[in-house]
């Protein structure tokens, strides 16, 4: 098993309501794979999953990017800076 | 904040945004042209549907935001090598209308070699991969705004 | 200095130039953006045969510069109706390295209806049509600078 | 008669050695006939006088326009602010 940290932000806190989480998970999970787990823990989640961005050690992740031990994540909606 | 022989300062602050200093700290004795933007809380906004703002709370991911602020710095060095001082600010926290809430700035020798092309590239790339969202609070209560642009393996 | 409806505000001084005062005093409630463009003395010039500058000693023909500014504020309005404020600022006198000498910003309601364009092309016309020089004290002695631009009917 | 006022600028005044002026010109004088006359009274004007810069009343001014009364002359070489 592997230990991760994920961060959630703006809107997707506020959907989740806390601002991180601390979760085990399969060594060689994918991003994609996280995310459908995700959608089962916060039922809230599951219309937002498909446009919110994910970071893996504060570097943009993709769907078939495994997650590294003790990893970073963060799940936040398209960035709007400025 | 990162000081190179050739200067690039990147931070996110909830403190007020100094351009005389900033332009200050990206000035060399090498430097004839600053190219500055800044984006300010509007009161009012006319595109689309006119709505009234009161004001926008923005928060950031703070470490993946300065790394990106740094890669938007770097992608500018690689385009424009005449580029030499860069300042990146974002200031987070409540903001209020006229506020001054991002600055790009970049400093070059003269003002022909790309610095204005610089900072506006700089300013597009800042708005598309910087981990950093906005909530307006205004007439219709509280809206989170949502970019559009979907980060590409790369960003 | 004048102040209209939207602001329009410019003046050739001795004092400091401060970017923060001049970015508020031309951002209205509907700004969201400014594109500022500050001109630097350069200590070190490389283009050409490379030279060191101790400072510059600048000079106007105060009322005929004030005017002129105004002429290129009026310019950059009928060509960019989106452009809100606009500040134009020529600090004149004995000028060290790395101090901001000039200085054009302009604001509007979003970066992208032409805010960069006019900040570029109103300190482009700045250099062609507003009567200051520029006399070069360095390792070579005093050396007015002189233009290139001859203006035509209109300018 | 008209007495008109001029100033000089930059190289020109270092050329000329004084600000300003005040001259007695003919009515209907033009840009360039004034030229000529001031290349004669200054002498050491005469090679920059043809890149020199004219302005009447604060307007740039070309040779064959005429000097109107009380006028507020200019002369000064290609400007270099910024």
């Amino acid at each position: 098993m592997n230990q991760i940290k994920i961060l959630f932000f703006a809107s997707i806190r506020d959907k989740v309501g806390t601002k991180s989480a601390e979760m085990n998970i399969p060594n060689g999970m994918t991003v994609s794979q996280l995310k459908e787990k995700l959608g089962e823990q916060y039922p809230q989640l599951k219309d937002a999953l498909k446009s919110t961005l994910v970071s893996v050690n504060r570097e943009y992740a993709f769907d078939d990017a495994f997650i590294p031990a003790d990893a970073e994540l963060a799940l936040f909606p398209p960035v709007s800076g400025g | 904040m990162t000081l190179m022989n050739f200067p690039t300062v990147y931070s996110v602050t909830e403190a007020e945004i100094n351009l005389d200093k900033l332009l200050e700290e990206i000035t060399l004795t090498s430097s004839g042209a600053a190219a500055i933007f800044t984006g300010v809380v509007r009161g009012v906004t006319k595109r689309g549907e006119e709505r009234r703002t009161a004001y926008l709370e923005y928060e950031a991911y703070v470490p993946m935001a300065e790394a990106k602020m740094k890669q938007v710095a770097d992608e500018i060095r690689e385009r424009w090598n005449s580029v030499e001082g860069i300042a990146i600010v974002q200031r987070i926290g409540k903001l209020y209308p006229k506020t001054p809430t991002i600055l790009i700035a970049c400093t070059a020798a003269h003002r022909d070699t790309g610095v204005f092309e610089a900072a506006r590239y700089g300013i597009d790339r800042l708005k598309e991969i910087v981990p950093i969202w906005k909530k307006e609070v205004g007439e219709n209560g509280e809206t989170w705004i949502e970019g559009e642009y979907i980060p590409a393996s790369g960003d």
